[in-house]
């Protein structure tokens, strides 16, 4: 079949085809966001082929290229893992006439913006790092003034730390605690994996007795608590601060282990990018920029009290 | 006079038909697995044999074309570059925050010379390193890794600006990767040209030579007067070159380095993979560039089939294991046949 | 006596019954039928690439025969690996040494049988059962030395220890003593008739034909691949035999050889030469003029030809060439005109891996290059040309490691030709290569030395060096000790001269 | 009797004393580096010789130490294996499924010797694989670590209920990392025990032997008698093996899998890297397991001291690369100074 024109919609009985390029499929953060898409389009009538970035940006352009040189595709939902690398290629893809809508990951080279940075792209659904960055930011600086602490010692974990995400999250955290107590005295890395986050966490407790506050995503703050716990001292000696919004980290919210933690939502992204495609393919409406925070209580922020307002919406 | 020791004219086996004997069954090895491969592709896809689709592949197999048919040297010689991940990186990076600092088609022609020159020092203190330092190649590469990786995030903090990552959206650069003389992208032509100049080079040259005896007994090489270490450093400098080269020819497509240490191992990994599936040993003395082609379009043209035949992911990996498994086992057979 | 010698080893009655083999379509070996009477020695002869090692590798389980059978006590047996052949009291001494060099020379010696108690090797016993054995030979070797740091002498002394450490009844000796000395040789060759008189059955494959005659009972011949006669050795003639492997008489082994002109120039002047394992050596080579190098095993031959070459680094001392000084590296070397032969062909010569032609042009490659262009016309005329003088035969694309090892040697002989030089240095020319491809490789050096070059001979066998030099010179612990010429090169003068130390005197 | 070949008395240079001239150089190689930088991070860093932090490291390498003590087996008798990462994954994925599956203490206990069986299997089939089908090893185990990845994905999808991950979060498992005999972890001691064993078998035992030869001279191993294939599947099995019981450890730890086919190459590269650096050839026959140990230590130690001494992760890479450069250097020269 051709691919159908983004402006003619298709009827709506037609079976539709979309491939879905993951960032990585066999990933806890990827696989809500793509479950939530598959069921959507399990309800519309879509026929949706998962591709697997598997972490390597060229790989990705690859998959997208193959996608629109096969020719079986109605749309294209990208999940980028490095969004410049795959600007060319989604642009020969709606060149093509194909539907293109981006969830999660920036497309496009500005990491500081959830605007499309592609024209002709029917929807963008993603979470803004820095903003990330700026919330983490703000609810360290909120932890630390919960218990009176100046200065207030932090170690701070990237995940990767020269990744564009791990560069724009450091950015906004920098720029939401300047002129407060909070002074990192530690850095780390935890390549989104807990055991490295425990090997990080480990040395840094060894080297730096003073440290108040660990300030690190989902994955990290579950090797914190590992090698905090190795180490014999209590995981309440500590403050935590965390981003991700997992399962995981809402109940460690809830129970007051960690402090706060900023909300990733992969299962709305996914459920919301893949509503803008049916819409787009079936009756030709584009949906834009698609805030997919805009729902959730206290601006995507869980606290001991907002806790029982969220559901994780994936493992951590 | 000549009373020379003789040759089997007279052995009873000629059951075999004649032509069939005369198959080089030792190098049409990866050949059969690849024509099989695309044979079948063929037919079960329409949009396989499509020049677009396979511009497409040829066009992003460029880079690692180059890579590979270089590396391929090194390995003959009896070497082994696990750094050319890193330095095509480590050459993008410097090619792109020249083009950002000086700017204009000065800064674009002078970042393509600094990244091509960057990947040629790399590959010669690698050379360096593995001959007269005589560390083994294996971990002088590895550890050369790490500083390149390191010295590539050292370089593209200073060569971006703001959040994110260096971006060399030049027209005069990006042009690289965009035009297409005579229908097919440059750096298709680009690669073309290293494959074939490299191929020649090994199979006709004095240095190609050099290079086969060097790997398959460095002494007796030494000994029938030929600079070994030379010959070695030259392979791990043409390595490296060709990392920088292609560094810089996937620049102008990306146009921009995503900062990512696994990419460089992917690659490194890619390339090794593809050489060793074509049929080069990597104990050295034996090999040949068009077969490092194959083995590396044997890959790609793989992975495009999963994604033309829609392939769930969760199964790519274990197809693509079986299928190398199969085609480097056939080699393998042949190869025993052929005695 | 060695101890697993003993007379009790059950005897084993092996035959070849219509054996064939066949190697990438080429008959090695045509319809053999043999029997190896128990307790006898029975010599293998014939030229290089006769078919010889084949054999012995399809009794010992290394090849299975194409066509035919083997039989043992009369029970037909097929080998399907080494391990099978020694567990029927099958063992070889291979030709090409097959050593592990990481491991210690007892170790090597009872690999795969080692003493052990509950999977542990059990040291202490096996240190003894070394001794005894090693005592039983008379070789003299350091049991805990590493095998990769010993001399090629020495390692074919570990290799025939195994062999022996078997226990086995039939035990096959491919070129035994192709690398040993003339002491050694002696001590070997006592080995052989003590193992023949306690029943054991030997195999012995050698180009040493006073050796063959001397210690066999039996004598096989081949020629090709094919049977050509067995008999007994009393029968037989060193004539006999060449006639027999050749098919054709040869007159003497060595060449007519005058003498150079006495007017001739010195092509090659060593003054103090000083490198790893050479102490000051000076010497001279005259155009057309042939200098034997004699002396043991381990006496720095070698060493000295290295440092001429450029080899190995120089601590000092001068090496000129016409006159021309050379300095301390091979391509230099090679530029002034001196080219080595080194004496192990797998390990320092050839290529094996690459085709019979390459190997041939690879010092010289300049010349039938243009501009880094390798021609391949003119590479093929000139290895053709090359491998028509030394005497192989073929094609030429083939790789190097299909040929015999004879002719092996030859295609290295090949190599030194394609240019003229003005030294020549052959470091064991003619090991392991059969009487008349080494008639031919005299006549080469000959011829060499005729058209004016200066030719440089080392070779452990003294009969040789007579046969060939016009003048010899013996080292010993890297100096020149003594120097022959005319009437005064004998074995008896050479001998003592080589073994006069007063260090490691021999009680011989 | 025996008057061995003698070892030069005459020789001028006595000037070197006695003792130092019976020192092993060639072995001592990667102690010096690694007493330096011990000696260094001990001055440097208050924290670096507490209990806690040696333990911290001691029991973080665990699973490293088993895997690379059995992978140095495989590499002295000449093979290579580059699946061991994926094993591990594979195995701890195998195990938490079966724990999760079917619970309770029985559910642990199957969980772990399926795990650990399951590294085992791995292990046969690369031996096979790269012996009796004559695959190079190299390419035969990156075949398998796709393969086995795959693999991996398939069974998590079954072990794993809704959103989410495998995990394991049973006291009755996770009791494996947390106990303390003596004040030491258990994994520590599992290790301990692992590596003293298979340095035993390789320095004393006649498999040990047999290992050596294989690697040495594989041809004059199978004329010695020895089943040379059966070797070398045997090192490859343990190596498996090794890799199942660290993925099982691991998995107490952390206790859940992250799935991430990144994590399986650097564990696979580091242990290699531990290997190379600490002194055993990658082209068979020479080695130790100790050695091993001293290397992957040193590593560990080396990264552990950057986080102390608070190096910016922009420079560790360098450094790293840097530090090991010069104690492998440091043993090249060491050994051309021992001839
Ligand atoms: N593995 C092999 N592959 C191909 N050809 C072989 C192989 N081994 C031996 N040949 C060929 O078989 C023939 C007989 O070889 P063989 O080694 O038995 O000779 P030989 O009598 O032992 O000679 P030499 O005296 O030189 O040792 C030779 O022509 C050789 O080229
Ligand atoms: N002290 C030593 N330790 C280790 N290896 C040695 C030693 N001396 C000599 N060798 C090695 O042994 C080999 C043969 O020894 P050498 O060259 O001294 O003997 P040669 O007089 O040439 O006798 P042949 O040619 O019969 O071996 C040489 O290649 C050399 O590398
Ligand atoms: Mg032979
Ligand atoms: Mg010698």
């Amino acid at each position: 079949s051709t691919p159908a024109p983004s402006d003619s919609a298709a009827p709506a009985d037609a079976p539709l085809e979309v491939a879905y390029i993951s960032f990585a499929v066999a990933n806890t953060y990827d696989e809500p966001m793509l479950a939530a898409a598959q069921k959507v389009a399990d309800d519309n009538n879509v026929n949706l082929t998962v591709f697997d970035g598997n972490l390597d940006p060229a790989t990705q352009a690859s998959l997208i290229q193959d996608a629109v040189a096969s020719g079986q595709y109605d749309g294209i939902i990208t999940q980028p893992i490095y969004g410049p690398s795959i600007l060319d290629v989604v642009n020969q893809a709606i060149g093509a006439g194909i539907t293109v809508v981006n969830i999660d990951q920036i497309l496009g080279s500005d990491f500081t913006t959830g605007k499309s940075q592609v024209d002709g792209l029917s929807a963008n659904v993603v979470f803004v790092p820095s903003e990330l960055g700026t919330k983490f930011g703000e609810q360290t600086v909120a932890a630390c003034a919960s218990k009176n602490l100046d200065p207030c010692n932090v170690a701070y974990l990237h995940d990767v730390k020269a990744s564009a995400i791990g560069v724009a999250l450091w950015d906004g955290f920098t720029a939401a605690t300047k002129g407060s107590p909070v002074k990192v005295v530690a850095e780390g890395e935890t390549f989104y994996n807990p055991a490295a986050a425990q090997t990080a966490v480990s040395d840094i407790l060894t080297a730096h007795p003073e440290v108040n506050l660990i300030a690190t995503s989902d994955q990290g703050l579950q090797g914190a608590i590992l090698a905090i716990d190795a180490a014999g001292t209590p995981v309440s000696n500590f403050l935590l601060v965390g981003y991700g919004g997992s399962e995981w980290g809402q109940g460690k919210v809830a129970d007051g282990t960690v402090f706060a933690d900023v909300l990733q939502a992969p299962a709305t992204e996914g459920k919301l990018g893949m509503e803008a495609m049916v819409d787009a393919l079936r009756n030709g409406k584009n949906h834009g920029d698609v805030d997919p925070f805009k729902d959730f209580p206290n601006n995507g922020v869980m606290t001991k009290e907002t806790a029982g307002q969220f559901t994780g919406e994936w493992a951590g | 006079m000549t009373n020379t020791t003789q040759v089997e004219p007279s052995s009873g086996v000629t059951s075999r038909p004649n032509f069939l004997r005369h198959i080089p069954w030792r190098s049409i090895a990866i050949v059969v697995p690849f024509l099989a491969v695309f044979i079948a592709l063929s037919i079960g896809s329409p949009a396989f044999l499509s020049p677009l689709n396979i511009g497409n592949v040829l066009d992003r197999q460029s880079g690692m074309l180059i890579v590979a048919a270089a590396s391929t040297l090194v390995l003959i010689a009896g070497g082994l570059d696990l750094s050319v991940g890193a330095t095509y990186m480590f050459t993008a990076v410097i090619c792109g925050t020249m083009i950002v600092k000086v700017g204009g088609v000065g800064g674009v022609a002078l970042g393509i010379i600094a990244g091509v020159l960057a990947g040629l020092i790399v590959g010669i203190i690698n050379g360096v390193i593995s001959t007269y330092l005589k560390i083994n190649p294996l971990i002088a590469t590895l550890a050369m890794s790490f500083i390149i990786l390191g010295a590539t995030k050292l370089v593209s903090q200073f060569g971006k600006t703001g959040v994110g990552q260096i971006r060399v959206d030049v027209e005069e650069f990006t042009w690289l990767a965009k035009t297409k003389p005579l229908g097919v992208s440059l750096p298709i032509w680009i690669a073309f040209v290293v494959v074939v100049i490299l191929g020649i080079v090994l199979w006709r040259t004095t240095f190609g030579r050099y290079v086969y005896a060097t790997g398959g007994n460095a002494e007796a090489a030494r000994l029938a007067g030929i600079r070994v270490n030379l010959v070695r450093i030259s392979t791990f400098a043409l390595a490296g070159l060709a990392a920088g080269l292609a560094g810089v020819i996937d620049l102008a497509r990306t146009p921009s380095v995503p900062e990512n240490d696994s990419i460089a191992t992917t690659l490194t990994f890619t390339v090794l993979a593809g050489i060793v599936v074509g049929g080069t040993s990597i104990l050295g003395g034996e090999g040949a560039v068009w077969r490092t082609v194959l083995g590396i379009l044997f890959i790609a043209m793989l992975y495009n089939g999963f994604t033309l035949l829609r392939i769930d992911p969760l199964f790519q990996g274990i197809a693509l294991g079986v299928i190398i498994l199969l085609a480097v086992g056939f080699d393998a057979w042949s190869k025993l046949r052929s005695r | 006596m060695p101890n697993t010698a003993s007379s009790d080893a059950p005897q084993l009655l092996v035959e070849l019954r219509g054996v064939g083999k066949t190697f990438g379509g080429t008959s090695v070996l045509d319809d053999i039928n043999l029997v190896f009477q128990p307790g006898a020695v029975h010599a293998l002869v014939g030229e290089n690439g006769a078919g010889k090692s084949t054999l012995s590798k399809i009794i010992s389980g290394v090849y299975s025969a194409d066509s035919g059978t083997l039989v043992v006590n009369g029970e037909e047996v097929d080998f399907g690996s080494p391990r099978e052949a020694l567990d029927r009291g099958i063992a070889t001494i291979a030709q090409d040494l097959a050593l592990v060099p990481a491991l210690t020379v007892a170790e090597n010696v009872f690999l795969g049988r080692e003493p052990r108690t509950g999977g542990f090797l059990d040291r202490r016993t096996l240190r003894r059962q070394f001794v005894d054995l090693a005592e039983g030979t008379g070789f003299e070797l350091n049991p805990d030395a590493k095998v990769g740091s010993l001399r090629t002498a020495d390692q074919q002394k570990v290799e025939i220890l195994r062999a022996l450490a078997r226990g086995a009844s039939f035990i096959i000796m491919d070129e035994p003593t192709a690398a040993l000395s003339g002491h050694d040789m002696e001590l070997l060759h006592g080995v052989v008739r003590r193992l023949a008189a306690s029943g054991h059955t030997v195999l012995l494959i050698s180009h040493y034909l006073s050796e063959v005659l001397e210690l066999s009972d039996n004598i096989t011949i081949l020629r090709d691949g094919h049977h050509i006669r067995t008999g007994p050795a009393a029968a037989e003639t060193e004539a006999t035999l060449i006639e027999g492997m050749l098919g054709r008489t040869l007159g003497s082994v060595f060449p007519e050889n005058s003498p150079a002109a006495a007017d001739a120039a010195d092509v090659l002047v060593v003054t103090d030469l000083m490198a790893p394992g050479v102490n000051g050596v000076s010497l001279t080579v005259r155009a057309g003029e042939i200098v034997g190098l004699a002396g043991l095993v381990g006496a720095g031959r070698s060493e000295i030809a290295h440092a001429i070459y450029g080899a190995v680094r120089r601590a000092g001392g001068t090496v000129e060439v016409d006159g021309v000084d050379s300095s301390s590296s091979i391509p230099a070397a090679l530029h002034n005109g001196i080219f080595l032969i080194p004496e192990s062909r797998k390990e320092q010569g050839l290529v094996l891996s690459r085709p019979i032609r390459q190997n041939v042009t690879l010092s010289n490659l300049l010349q039938v290059a243009t501009g880094g262009w390798v021609r391949p016309t003119r590479e093929k005329l000139a290895a053709r040309d090359m491998l028509e003088r030394v005497t192989v035969a073929g094609d030429d694309r083939r790789n190097v490691s299909a040929l015999s090892g004879g002719n092996q040697q030859k295609v290295l002989f090949a190599r030194a030709l394609q240019r003229s030089r003005s030294v020549l240095i052959a470091d064991e020319p003619t090991r392991g290569v059969d009487v008349g491809s080494r008639r031919a490789i005299y006549d080469l050096i000959v011829d060499q030395a005729a058209a004016g070059i200066g030719v440089l001979v080392i070779s452990s066998d003294v009969e040789e060096i007579l046969g060939l030099a016009h003048r010899i010179l013996v080292i010993r612990n890297g100096r020149i000790v003594a120097e022959f010429a005319g009437e005064d090169m004998t074995e008896e003068n050479v001998l003592t001269a080589a073994f006069a130390d007063p260090i490691t005197k021999e009680t011989s």
